[in-house]
């Protein structure tokens, strides 16, 4: 049997023809789907009898128009809860809120399930392997898997170290993430708090997280973890300086601090099809790109994340923790992502406002959901394609390029007010934005970087 | 309800929390905290009498509260570098022990 | 006026006094850190990022090859150097085989030549091809280039598989000459295989060449002048990095590659980014030497009749032989009493010799850094404990 | 020194779009895929790939057809020493030309084919069979003469050309052997009629004397 | 006084606020009481909260536990040495000193406590209505009413953290 190497550059000689274990993925989805729609309804149907009429009205309403369709839900089933439990004013109150954020919590937990094995999968595809595909259809139940295994590993408190500050550290970080949600605006009236300051509820809270971090490096007792912590503050104090700058463009151009009036503020499509949201300025594009930086900074993905260099630190400031709070740490960085993808869909990217107004029938929540994730997307590409920055480079980056560059968009931004948009406004505001990037990154690096090295061949 | 008194009383407590901080620690960064809880709780005092004050419109209080903890901030920098150097000099960051005071 | 570099206090204008020593701290990086390249520690002492000494450790894979040698046969210890430097075996074979047949005096048949030619041209590649991948793991980038390198490596891994019946340990080379001939079919799929790799290598110096984080992470770092190199005795990529042209192909014209026309590339100032571009242009030369080695592939014979198998007992004397190996010089000395166990057998490892100059390369360098200078050296435990 | 020519920032796009061209790739071509789903899917080895030896037997009878002779060139040749032979003694006490026991410990064995190489008898060959999970360190890794012996037809299925070719050059050695001891027979019946020629002309010669 | 929600609310958030002050003077270990004085904080901007001045409490929050806070801890990193700096808590004027400070603080208290009740005429009806600060009128208090103080804050920030950060530079001995 001769050597069989197919053209193709390097897959192996030859596979043997036994099939994938037989699972029928069109069946196993079509039951799945089946189950729910079913036992939705049947629920809707029994839970009716208490006040008849009124779930299934709002279910039927909701599906008339999906626009608004959670709303009509919510509407409704606080109508149930009024009519068939007679409840009082302060406990309709509390049910609604909780209503929403039940929901908001759910829609994130099932994002975050969802992307730990979505990231696993497109790595794999990018480095041309599989990815997890044995837990579930298609790997999709290896979030179970991951989260039965944190579960039952051991949770292990180094001895010491600070026992409280350890056990704590978690939360303090995985609380503000979650808090951070409630004020995206997901869809037109759907931001789950109206907060007139909604952006610097945002920063306060983005600002606890090194308060966090410094907890779980200190607590551990390891130097590992200290130097990780060490590293993690400074990255994130750094790179808030031109989160906060950016955000601050869109505040003075909007007008207003509360993220769903700057929603709106993006509302209308210029030219017919241009949408007018604020990426579509010169002072908004860059600002998306420092936004975008800053965020991957913030939240220590890669190629900027330091704290946990496995080449250097092992594991950072995440080194001594083992079990759930392990998984805890996991899921506040995934959920902090989302927190501060949302804000720049929010910000930059025209929250629930759909590209182009043919496209208008798709509901606002899902274009929110689908810029989201798009942003999502990007950074895990970015994390399988960049090496990682070295923490002295990080810093530089940011004090010498990034905040000076956020102080040029802010002058965009108010040049782009006063000359009113339009071409006056790109002619003047796009050398304003774009003079750091030809004047200061050039220079950033040593001169010797720069230069193109030249290989000579010795001539025998 | 919580009246006025309410509040200035809890503000006044938390001042002389600070006073009592200062006045037991010997550990200067701990002091330097007492100081910022003592500001913190002048600020209270504003945003309280903005409050309950008469026109809520004038947001001279308010105004007064954030310089204040802006001037707090600047100072608390400045407080832990001159922290930093007298470590550096003197090894020890206890006022008690500095020689500065006796000789 | 470069930016980033913290001007110090012009003299006496210090507002302070003397700050006194900050504290160093003492870190250990290994035995079993995640990126040494196997069992290798690092005793570090940091001032806050930058290294101001290290000392390397190793010893922990020593398995006693050099006395194991000299107590069996000169065949039986032949398996035993696939296991020096695990990513290149045929040119190890090639080393120990080219040191007995001087000591014995053996003629290797014509086809046997270019077959190892062909092998040790190949052995090259996919250490390069690896080499690549470990690299930029060093600098976090999760894994994707080691996963293209060891895509394009596993095709070459399958060619020594079919022909040596093993992937990395394929123990092939007989003294004078191979252990066996090609399989029918061999010799096309390896001229896809060599035909296939331009196009990798185009790949990866589109991802790496210009990419900004790389060169920022690789130029000017772990970068020693050319006369300290030579002092230690370092040898293959890492001197040409640093321009000098030193290449045993060229030098001692060993097997017959003299009848091959490639070229040496130099580099210029021997940092990580220089010595990682050697080794690309390496790759390209190395295609070149198989293009025409594959063509006139000779017809024959594959080992000398005379050449015996066992109980093979080569006449007294000594012999250093030495090859142009993918890390370095890698050299074979044997001292043989006429008796079937090699009297004296030693091997002169380039890791462990190109390792010996670490500290001086990283000294300065943040301990981000000596990871990457660590895997820019491209060291194999196996070779530097023996 | 030339500058570098193009803007920063720009070759790390280009880094992004190879990774980019992969991932689509990877969907679009399957044969890209480097992975592949073991135990379902497996690799096709090559013939010439060598894990663990095996004892070739002739015929159908795995004791009796053993081609081993028990000569311990391989016991001796071996590297790490993985080979034990015990050379079995017919009734009346003699060494027999058959191993009574042989075991290799799969532990130490490195799959490097020497005996294979210097065995005279082509009697231990290499397999590719790689899967000899075991459940205890020592015991089960010794395997014996029974585990170790494979047909001659098996050889021939994993190794087909090598096998052929062994076969042919037993082929041969048995045909000379075969051929060697015609020839003697030969010579020893021509010695025989020459003697008996001899004698027959020795009574003649008497008589007409 | 009938207890409504938001009144709970604000004993909760003032028996949060003391009780990490309290913390802070009786905590031994220096970075824990570092921490705990960071709560001490968020109470004070939760506090802030509950009067209606919400901007106040997260620019509070973003000041005190986002930055001073941390510098705080990074500094008790930097002067943490085992033999000297830390509490001396012996002394021979320990107790003395104890019950001094204590006593001038207690007494600190009833003074103003007495000036608090004492005003009857402040003693006004809490306005029922939650009343919310006005964003867009704090900004054109801040931008029309008080420019110059604005631009004033501004430089004293900028002066003092340069000076800080000059005063704590380690200058770096350049070719050790």
């Amino acid at each position: 049997m001769a050597v069989t190497i197919p053209s193709d550059a390097a897959p192996p000689p030859g596979r043997t023809s036994l099939a994938f274990p037989a699972r029928r993925p069109g069946l196993t989805l079509a039951a799945a789907a089946g189950v729910l729609v079913v036992g939705t309804t049947l629920l809707v149907l029994l839970l009716d009898r208490k006040a008849p009429g009124i779930l299934t009205g709002a279910v039927v309403e909701a599906l008339a128009h999906p626009a608004t369709a959670p709303l009509i839900l919510k509407a409704g089933v606080l109508g149930w809860l009024a009519e068939g439990w007679g409840l009082g004013e302060p406990w309709l109150g509390l049910a609604s809120i909780s209503l929403s954020l039940f929901t908001i919590v759910a829609v994130f937990m099932g994002l975050f399930a969802l992307t730990s094995i979505v990231e696993r999968k497109v790595l794999a595809r990018i480095q041309n392997r599989y990815g997890p595909n044995r837990a579930g259809l298609w790997g999709l139940l290896q979030p179970v898997a991951d989260g039965i295994k944190m579960l039952t590993k051991e949770d292990i408190v180094p001895a010491g170290g600070d026992r409280w500050m350890h056990l704590l550290a978690p939360v303090m970080l995985a609380v503000p993430a979650f808090l951070v949600l409630a004020l995206l605006p997901y869809g037109p009236g759907m931001t789950v708090v109206e907060l007139g300051v909604g952006i610097l509820f945002f920063f306060a809270l983005g600002a606890s997280a090194e308060v966090a971090v410094f907890m779980a490096g200190w607590s551990s007792n390891n130097k590992y973890s200290l130097l990780g912590a060490m590293r993690a503050i400074a990255q994130m104090i750094s790179y808030e300086m031109p989160l906060l700058l950016a955000a601050l463009a869109v505040v003075m151009l909007a007008g207003t601090l509360s993220p769903t009036l700057m929603v709106e503020a993006q509302a209308g499509h210029a030219f017919g099809f241009v949408p007018q949201w604020f990426v579509f300025t010169p002072w908004g594009l860059v600002g998306f790109v420092l936004f975008f930086i800053a965020a991957l900074a913030e939240s220590n993905r890669s190629p900027f994340d330091l704290p946990e260099g496995e080449s250097e630190l092992v594991a950072g400031h995440m080194t001594e923790y083992s079990g759930f709070r392990y998984a805890v740490f996991f899921l506040a960085e995934y959920i902090g992502l989302f927190g501060i993808c949302g804000f720049a869909v929010a910000l930059f990217l025209g929250g629930w406002h759909a590209p182009l107004p043919v496209l208008d029938f798709i509901p606002g929540y899902l274009w929110f959901f689908l810029k989201l994730y798009g942003l999502v997307l990007l950074a895990i590409w970015i994390r399988g394609t960049m090496p990682r920055v070295r923490i002295d480079q990080l810093l530089a980056f940011s004090w010498l390029f990034l905040i000076p560059t956020g102080f040029c968009v802010l002058a965009g931004a108010a040049l782009w007010h006063f000359t009113g948009g339009g071409w006056l406004g790109w002619l003047v505001v796009t050398p304003v934005v774009t003079a750091p990037y030809f004047l200061l990154l050039p220079r950033l690096q040593s001169a010797e970087a720069n230069a193109l090295r030249t290989y000579r061949f010795s001539e025998e | 309800m919580i009246t006025l008194q309410l509040v200035l009383l809890v503000s006044s407590a938390l001042f002389c929390l600070g006073l009592a901080i200062v006045l037991l620690r010997r550990n200067a960064i701990i002091m330097l905290i007492g100081i910022e809880v003592m500001l913190a709780a002048a600020n209270l005092n504003f945003i309280a009498f903005w409050r309950y004050g008469a026109e809520p419109g004038s947001l001279t209080g308010v105004v007064f509260a954030l310089f204040s903890i802006a001037v707090a901030a600047a100072e608390a920098a400045v407080g832990l570098a001159l922290i930093l150097l007298v470590y550096r000099h003197f090894r020890t960051i206890d006022p008690g022990r500095l020689p500065v005071a006796h000789d | 006026m470069n930016l980033t570099r913290a001007a110090p206090w012009p003299a006496g204008t210090a507002p302070f006094a003397d700050p006194g020593e900050t504290e160093l701290l003492e870190l250990s990086l290994g035995p079993q850190h995640p990126s040494t390249h196997g069992v290798f520690r690092m005793n570090a002492l940091l001032d806050g990022e930058t290294v101001v000494r290290l000392q390397p450790v190793f010893g922990y894979l020593h398995r006693n090859h050099e006395q194991l040698a000299e107590r069996m046969s000169y065949l039986a210890s032949m398996p035993f150097t696939d296991r020096l430097d695990y990513f290149c075996s045929l040119t190890n074979n090639w080393a120990y085989a080219l040191t007995v047949e001087k000591l014995a005096g053996l003629e290797v048949p014509e086809r046997a030549e270019y077959l190892r030619v062909i092998l040790a041209e190949l052995t090259r590649l996919q250490n390069h091809t690896v080499f690549l991948g470990f690299l930029l793991g060093d600098m976090g980038a999760w894994g994707s280039v080691l996963m293209y390198g060891f895509r394009q490596r596993d095709a070459v891994l399958d060619l020594f598989e079919a022909l040596t019946g093993s992937r990395m340990m394929c123990d092939y080379l007989r003294f004078g000459g191979c252990r066996c001939d090609l399989p029918p079919g061999w010799a096309a799929a390896a001229r896809l295989v060599v035909d296939s790799y331009p196009g990798f290598l185009d790949e990866m110096e589109q991802l790496l060449t210009e990419n900004e984080i790389l060169r920022a992470r690789t130029m000017g770092i772990g970068g020693v002048e050319a006369k300290r190199l030579v002092n230690a005795g370092v040898s293959g990529p890492l001197l040409r990095a640093a321009g000098l042209s030193h290449d045993l192909r060229k030098v001692d014209r060993y097997g017959i590659y003299d009848r091959f026309s490639f070229r040496i590339p130099l580099g210029e100032k021997g940092d990580v980014y220089d010595r990682l571009m050697i080794r690309l242009l390496e790759m390209r030369e190395s295609l070149n030497i198989l293009d025409s080695a594959l063509r006139d592939l000779p017809e024959g014979p594959v080992i000398n009749p005379q050449a015996k198998l066992r109980n093979f007992r080569p006449p007294a004397g000594e012999a250093y032989g030495r090859i142009e190996s993918p890390k370095g010089e890698l050299g074979f000395y044997l001292i043989s009493d006429q008796s079937p166990q090699p009297y004296r057998y030693r091997v002169r490892p380039p890791s462990l010799i190109n390792l010996t100059l670490l500290e001086e390369m990283c000294v300065g360098a943040k301990i981000a850094d000596v990871m990457v200078i660590l895997g820019s050296i491209d060291i194999v435990l196996g070779e530097v404990d023996r | 020194m030339r500058k570098l020519k193009q803007l920063p920032g720009v070759g790390l796009l280009k880094g992004m779009l190879v990774t980019g061209r992969n991932f689509f790739g990877s969907y679009r071509n399957p044969r890209r895929l480097v992975t592949v789903s073991y135990p379902e899917q497996r690799l096709l080895l090559p013939e010439s790939s060598r894990n663990f030896p095996f004892l070739v037997y002739d015929g159908n009878d795995s004791v009796e057809g053993l081609r081993c002779v028990a000569c311990k060139t391989c016991e001796r040749e071996c590297p790490s020493g993985a080979i034990r032979i015990v050379q079995a003694r017919d009734e009346n006490g003699r060494p027999a030309k058959h191993p009574e026991r042989f075991e290799i410990g799969i532990d130490a064995c490195m799959g490097c084919q020497i005996c294979a190489e210097v065995c005279p008898f082509d009697a231990i060959k290499m397999d590719s069979d790689y899967e000899h999970a075991a459940t205890g360190r020592t015991r089960p890794m010794v395997h014996n003469k029974l585990r170790l012996a494979k047909s001659n037809t098996y050889y021939h299925r994993i190794k087909p050309r090598e096998a052929a070719e062994v076969d042919a050059r037993l082929e041969m050695e048995r045909f000379r052997k075969e051929e060697a001891r015609r020839k003697r027979e030969e010579a020893a019946r021509m010695k025989k009629e020459a003697a008996a020629k001899a004698a027959a002309a020795k009574p003649e010669a008497p008589e007409n004397s | 006084m009938n207890l409504t929600a938001s009144g709970l609310l604000f004993f909760a958030f003032a028996v949060l606020t003391l009780g990490a002050g309290t913390a802070v003077a009786l905590v031994r270990e220096p970075v824990r009481a570092a921490l705990v004085g960071a709560l001490c904080f968020v109470g004070v901007g939760l506090l802030y909260l509950w009067l209606g001045a919400e901007f106040l409490g997260f620019i509070q929050w973003l000041v005190y536990v986002g930055a001073v806070a941390v510098l705080i801890v990074f500094v008790i990193l930097l002067t943490r040495r085992e033999d000297a700096g830390g509490e001396t808590e012996g002394g021979r004027f320990a107790g003395l000193r104890v019950l001094g400070g204590l006593g001038v603080a207690l007494a600190l208290f009833g003074a103003l406590a007495a000036a608090v009740l004492g005003s009857g005429s402040l003693y006004r009806e809490v306005p029922e209505e939650p009343m919310v600060l006005e964003i867009a009128a704090l900004g054109r208090e801040l931008v029309a009413g008080a420019v110059p103080p604005l631009i004033l804050v501004g430089v004293v920030l900028t002066v003092a953290l340069v000076g800080g950060v000059t005063l704590a530079l380690v200058e770096r001995k350049p070719d050790a």
